[in-house]
């Protein structure tokens, strides 16, 4: 069936590490991490957009775009585990991915609290108008350029960002825990014996 | 006082005709076409095979609710099924199923039947436009363009039979195919048109009137997964089930009438006269049942086309091997 | 107001009404092609479509907000249910890089298990696109007749998972257990019932007639062809920019397939082909996956030989807590890459979970692709993208 | 049409007969009501309890993803296995529900229990006209018990 021979891919590079140090060096990013096997690279805010575009020319597939809200304090869930030593901030993070080997990079930007905003992709990425309406819409973050950023999954009548870390899950607070109820304690006399909880 | 009292038998005859052969016609969709799809279908209603399936169906429609949308245009809206059943009816009145057994033997059989067949696309558009919603509408124009499109096929394909059989009456047509052709052995040999020069004819008929029927592979205006359900989207109750029966019927009406002009009507080899006005209703029947299993086969294997490509099969295709057709079988009636 | 004025006036509108000025037609969320819930708002004039929005959310479960309030162990449970029609594929990224994150190792027999019954999923989802897929045009009966080949392939998932579509079967370092193992029972991993491989060849056997059966009625059928070959072309350019995988990529004459690229599950001791094409078309779209129910068909043959006997689960601890730090974890699903990118920060929770989930990105191109076509051919293309959509809404 | 009438033709009659053999043959139904499957053994149909085993340690409950496990339960004193040995105490369970109006049949619970206590049983036909009454209480999961079959034998 396939019209296309099959060549196994040969990489340029033997590693995800060492690809992942020259793009940086290549791009004038700021930095690099490499931790099981995924690669971060550290994009200025203001160089976002064209870092992407260069990015994109080796690794063409654009895979996703979406961030993280560090916050110190969590409403719902398990925070961070230092939360006397994080900076609050959000991190805008775009994963472009080459479609004959396995190199892909996660490039990351980090925007203070105060002003979540950043360059939008969408006048050379047309993908990436509904992930950044995604995190528009969950986060608050500002895409400049972007002119639909209007609620993709939410009702528009909708005040909130669901995805910060104080935004309230109703769902588990409507109810109390059924976990919570420990079994009762020895009562004072064996007799009389309390059922309710 | 007699004429009324023949006309209303006849009448009551073709109504429970009309209502029994819609009802049988659905049976067998319901059936045949669960069977293709390797399912069972209706199977508990009636307590056999679910015949009464059917039944059960035209019951539960009639308890429904009548609804109309708001802003339908409310005498259209309503009229609009009864147009379309009526039109089933009238195929109905002028088929014969023997040479005394006719609603309503007319010298321009033919031409009836085709100008009341195209009737239930009007009621169809009616339907589209009145239902004052998007769908429907695209619905009722797709219908229309299609019976622009289909009409003419269909006549020039009856227009090569009339030829031949030099009459418009359909029981001279069945008679010009039950016409002794040549003797061979003792034996008064007569074939239906469909073998002596009609085959393509038939073939564009039964295109034609598949189109005109809006069965798969040419149900656009219908078209379940692009426009819900067309002209129907917006009809329930009572009056869907005269949509619902009025397709059906036409089915068999078409059927009937393809039967009577390519396949030798109510005439079957070796049948002597004296029986034909008992045989020939089986007769035609069996024939009639050929023709709807085919359409109802075909709906259950193919997709639908596209309404440019149902016109462009129609205008570059069929009109022109039509009208050849009609040449041909006029240059032979003329040379021999 | 004099008879002239009047006639002019009506003249007036009756001009007004032959330009027709474009006609809003809102398809879905309920409509029979939308596969569930989507909504397209389309500006059209006459059956051409000048402009169309689709509107999603309407299945929005808040699958990442969920996965923040809930153990690995429970998000595992929850992510089988974003892509109901391959729920074992979408737990594989998943459980890989929470097993990334803490470096266990998982036994040999347990990585052929989730391979074999991966492709099980990838041919149960392709047999719902190649039933789903004909019935956008029209022909109901492929639906019919894949959805009861499909039952072969869920009972053969049923009978070791016990769900047909929610398997909820992977554990960190394994597979599911038996029993939660106390006193009676030993902790003991459910392993393959007796006769499964017999079973599955015996399937196996099955879909290669069901894929000649499609053949006949799909493939073969002219009006199909008419009806898909050159309707919505995605060319290589576009569909990479739109974040394009899976079928849809290979399509476009890209043959990315991440189970040759990606380094997981034993697929490199594997031979199999990517099935890719170059048209982009609908048709193109729908042939590839009709390639790969084969190329499945194969691995799963290969697999059920070349599967090692040996224990299934690695010991992990009763309470999982993951080590802090970021992975994405991705792997081929039917539809493409689905991928997680977990933020650890050390405890019982995730600290955040992005899913990057195929439809989403697949459905992104849908304005870009539907401009200028017909509502017929709207109906074709997106039957041949093959979404879920609660893998769009999440 | 893109490939000549010469393909078109048999392309399309070799569908009609395929519809046409599916007619002829035996249609693959089960009719349910009046037929049943036998679901496989390790089909997740039901959870039930015994209660004997059951220590109310709350485990379950506390991993249910979806809360819908109710345990209630008290401590007594339990006299020393041998005179003179340390009075311990034991859980005695009161209340054990679970609402599978909730549950999504993830089978946690089943997993994390160390006592033994719960299991899946593959019957299936509980359906209720009423929300409400999909909360079965220990009873009605201690009934479950005796459907739940032995595991299936395994591949060696």
């Amino acid at each position: 069936m396939s019209d296309q021979p099959d060549t196994p891919p040969e990489p340029e590079t033997d590693s995800i590490a060492e690809y992942a140090a020259a793009i940086t060096e290549r791009l004038g990013a700021e930095g690099y991490t490499v931790e099981f096997d995924t690669a971060r690279v550290f994009v200025a805010k203001d160089k976002w957009v064209a870092t992407i575009n260069e990015a994109r020319k080796e690794l063409p597939l654009f895979s996703w775009l979406s961030a993280i809200d560090w916050s110190r304090e969590t409403e719902v869930g398990e925070g961070v585990a230092e939360p006397d030593e994080l900076e609050e901030r959000f991190e805008v993070m775009c994963r472009l991915s080459s479609v004959t080997d396995a190199r892909a990079i996660n490039f990351f930007a980090t925007l203070s609290k105060d002003d979540p905003t950043i360059g939008s992709l969408t006048a050379t990425i047309g993908g990436a108008e509904w992930h950044e309406r995604e995190a528009h819409e969950m986060f608050g973050i500002m895409f400049e350029g972007n002119e639909n950023l209007i609620p993709l999954y939410l009702p528009d009548d909708f005040i909130g960002n669901p995805l910060l870390k104080s935004f309230p899950l109703i769902a588990r607070e409507v109810k109390p825990w059924p976990g919570d109820v420990d079994v009762e304690g020895l009562p004072s006399s064996d007799d009389d014996d309390g059922g309710d909880v | 006082m007699n004429a009324w009292l023949e006309l209303g038998i006849t009448l009551v005859v073709i109504l429970v005709v009309v209502l029994v052969s819609a009802l049988v016609t659905i049976y067998v969709e319901l059936k045949a076409g669960s069977h293709m799809q390797a399912r069972i279908g209706p199977y508990y209603a009636g307590g056999r095979w679910g015949w009464a399936q059917p039944l059960a169906d035209g019951a539960k429609f009639l308890q429904k609710e009548d609804l109309a949308p708001a802003k339908a245009d409310g005498p259209v809206y309503r009229l609009a099924p009864y147009v379309v059943m009526m039109s089933a009816i009238g195929m109905f009145a002028v088929i014969p199923a023997g040479p005394d057994l006719v609603g309503v033997d007319l010298d321009l059989g033919v031409y009836f039947v085709l100008a009341i067949s195209a009737l239930a696309t009007l009621g169809v558009l009616m339907a589209g436009w009145s239902s004052a919603n998007k769908y429907s509408l695209i619905g009722g124009l797709r219908a229309a363009a299609q019976l622009i499109a289909y009409e003419i096929p269909l006549i020039l394909a009856v227009v090569a039979v009339v030829i031949q059989a030099e009459t418009m009456s359909l029981n001279g047509i069945v008679e010009a195919q039950m016409a002794t052709l040549f003797t061979l052995g003792g034996m008064d040999i007569a074939l239906p048109f469909i073998l002596t020069g009609q085959i393509v004819g038939f073939g564009i008929f039964l295109v034609a009137a598949v189109a005109e029927l809006s069965r798969i592979p040419f149900d656009m205006p219908i078209a379940e997964s692009e426009l819900t359900m067309g002209y129907l989207t917006e009809y329930s109750g009572i009056r869907f089930t005269m949509f619902f029966l009025g397709e059906y019927a036409s089915i068999v009406g078409f059927s009937a009438v393809a039967a009577t002009l390519f396949l030798g009507g109510y005439g079957a080899p070796f049948l002597p006269e004296s029986l034909a006005n008992i045989a020939g209703p089986f007769v035609l029947l069996a024939k009639v049942a050929v023709l709807v299993f085919v359409i109802i086969w075909i709906r259950f294997t193919w997709p639908r086309l596209r309404e440019d490509q149902l016109q462009s099969l129609a205008w570059r295709w069929l009109i022109p091997i039509a009208l050849v057709n009609v040449g041909v079988v006029a240059t032979f009636k003329v040379v021999f | 107001m004099t008879s002239r004025q009047l006639m002019h006036r009506s003249e007036a509108a009756v001009s007004i009404e032959l330009e027709t000025p474009g006609m809003t037609l809102n398809i879905g969320p309920q409509h029979p092609s939308t596969h569930g819930v989507l909504r397209l708002v389309a500006k059209i004039s006459g059956e051409r479509i000048d402009e169309i929005e689709p509107v999603i959310g309407y299945m929005h479960r808040g699958y990442e907000k969920l996965s923040e309030v809930r153990t690995y162990a429970q998000i595992t449970a929850l992510v089988n249910r974003i892509d109901w029609v391959s729920g074992f594929a979408n737990e594989v990224p998943f459980i890989l890089g929470v097993e990334k994150l803490m470096g266990v190792e998982v036994p040999e027999r347990a990585q052929w298990i989730r391979l074999i019954l991966t492709e099980l999923a990838r041919i149960s989802s392709h047999l719902v696109f190649m039933s789903s897929f004909p019935l956008e045009l029209g022909a109901s009966t492929p639906l019919m007749h894949m959805l009861r080949d499909r039952e072969h392939i869920l009972e053969l998932i049923e009978d070791v998972t016990g769900g047909r579509f929610h398997p909820n079967f992977n554990r960190v370092g394994g597979v599911k257990p038996v029993y939660g193992g106390g006193s009676k029972t030993k902790k003991q991993s459910m392993d393959l019932p007796a006769g499964f491989f017999k079973r599955t060849l015996k399937a196996m056997d099955l879909m290669e007639q069901s894929c000649r059966d499609i053949d006949t009625l799909v493939t073969g059928n002219e009006v199909v062809r008419a009806r898909t070959i050159g309707i919505g072309v995605i060319p290589s350019d576009k569909a990479l920019e739109y974040g394009l995988t899976g079928p849809n990529l290979r399509a476009s004459g890209v043959a990315y397939d991440l189970r040759k690229v990606e380094n997981y599950l034993p697929y490199d001791q594997i031979d199999f082909d990517v099935v890719s094409r170059t048209g982009g078309d609908s048709f193109d779209r729908y042939l590839v996956r009709v390639g790969e129910v084969r190329e499945s068909i194969k691995i799963i043959r290969q697999a059920v030989d070349l599967i090692p006997a040996g224990p299934l689960q690695t010991k992990v601890p009763r309470v999982l807590k993951v080590p802090a730090g970021q992975v994405y974890s991705r792997a081929e699903n039917p539809k493409g890459e689905f991928g997680y990118y977990i933020v650890s920060e050390g405890g019982k929770m995730p600290y955040r979970l992005k899913i990057r989930s195929t439809s989403f990105s697949n459905l992104s191109i849908l304005p870009w692709i539907l401009k200028g076509q017909l509502i017929p051919d709207l109906v074709a293309i997106m039957g041949s993208f093959d979404f879920v959509l609660g893998d769009v809404d999440r | 049409m893109s490939r000549g009438i010469k393909f078109a033709i048999p392309g399309l009659l070799k569908g009609m007969g395929l519809t046409l053999r599916t007619m002829l043959k035996k249609a693959p139904v089960t009719m349910y009501p009046d037929v049943k499957e036998i679901p496989v053994p390790r089909a997740r149909g039901v959870i039930s309890l015994d209660a004997e085993a059951c220590t109310a340690c709350m485990l379950c409950a506390r991993e249910c993803p979806d809360w819908c496990i109710y345990i209630e339960g008290h401590k007594v004193e339990k006299a020393p296995s041998k005179p003179g040995g340390r009075v311990r105490t034991e859980n005695i369970l009161d209340r054990f529900d679970i609402d599978y109006g909730l549950c999504m049949y993830c089978g946690i619970c089943v997993d994390v229990c160390p006592f033994d206590a719960l299991f899946w049983s593959p019957e299936y036909e509980y359906s209720e006209m009423k929300i409400a009454d999909l909360l079965h209480d220990q009873e009605r999961l201690g009934e479950w018990l005796t459907t739940v079959p032995e595991p299936p034998a395994l591949e060696s």
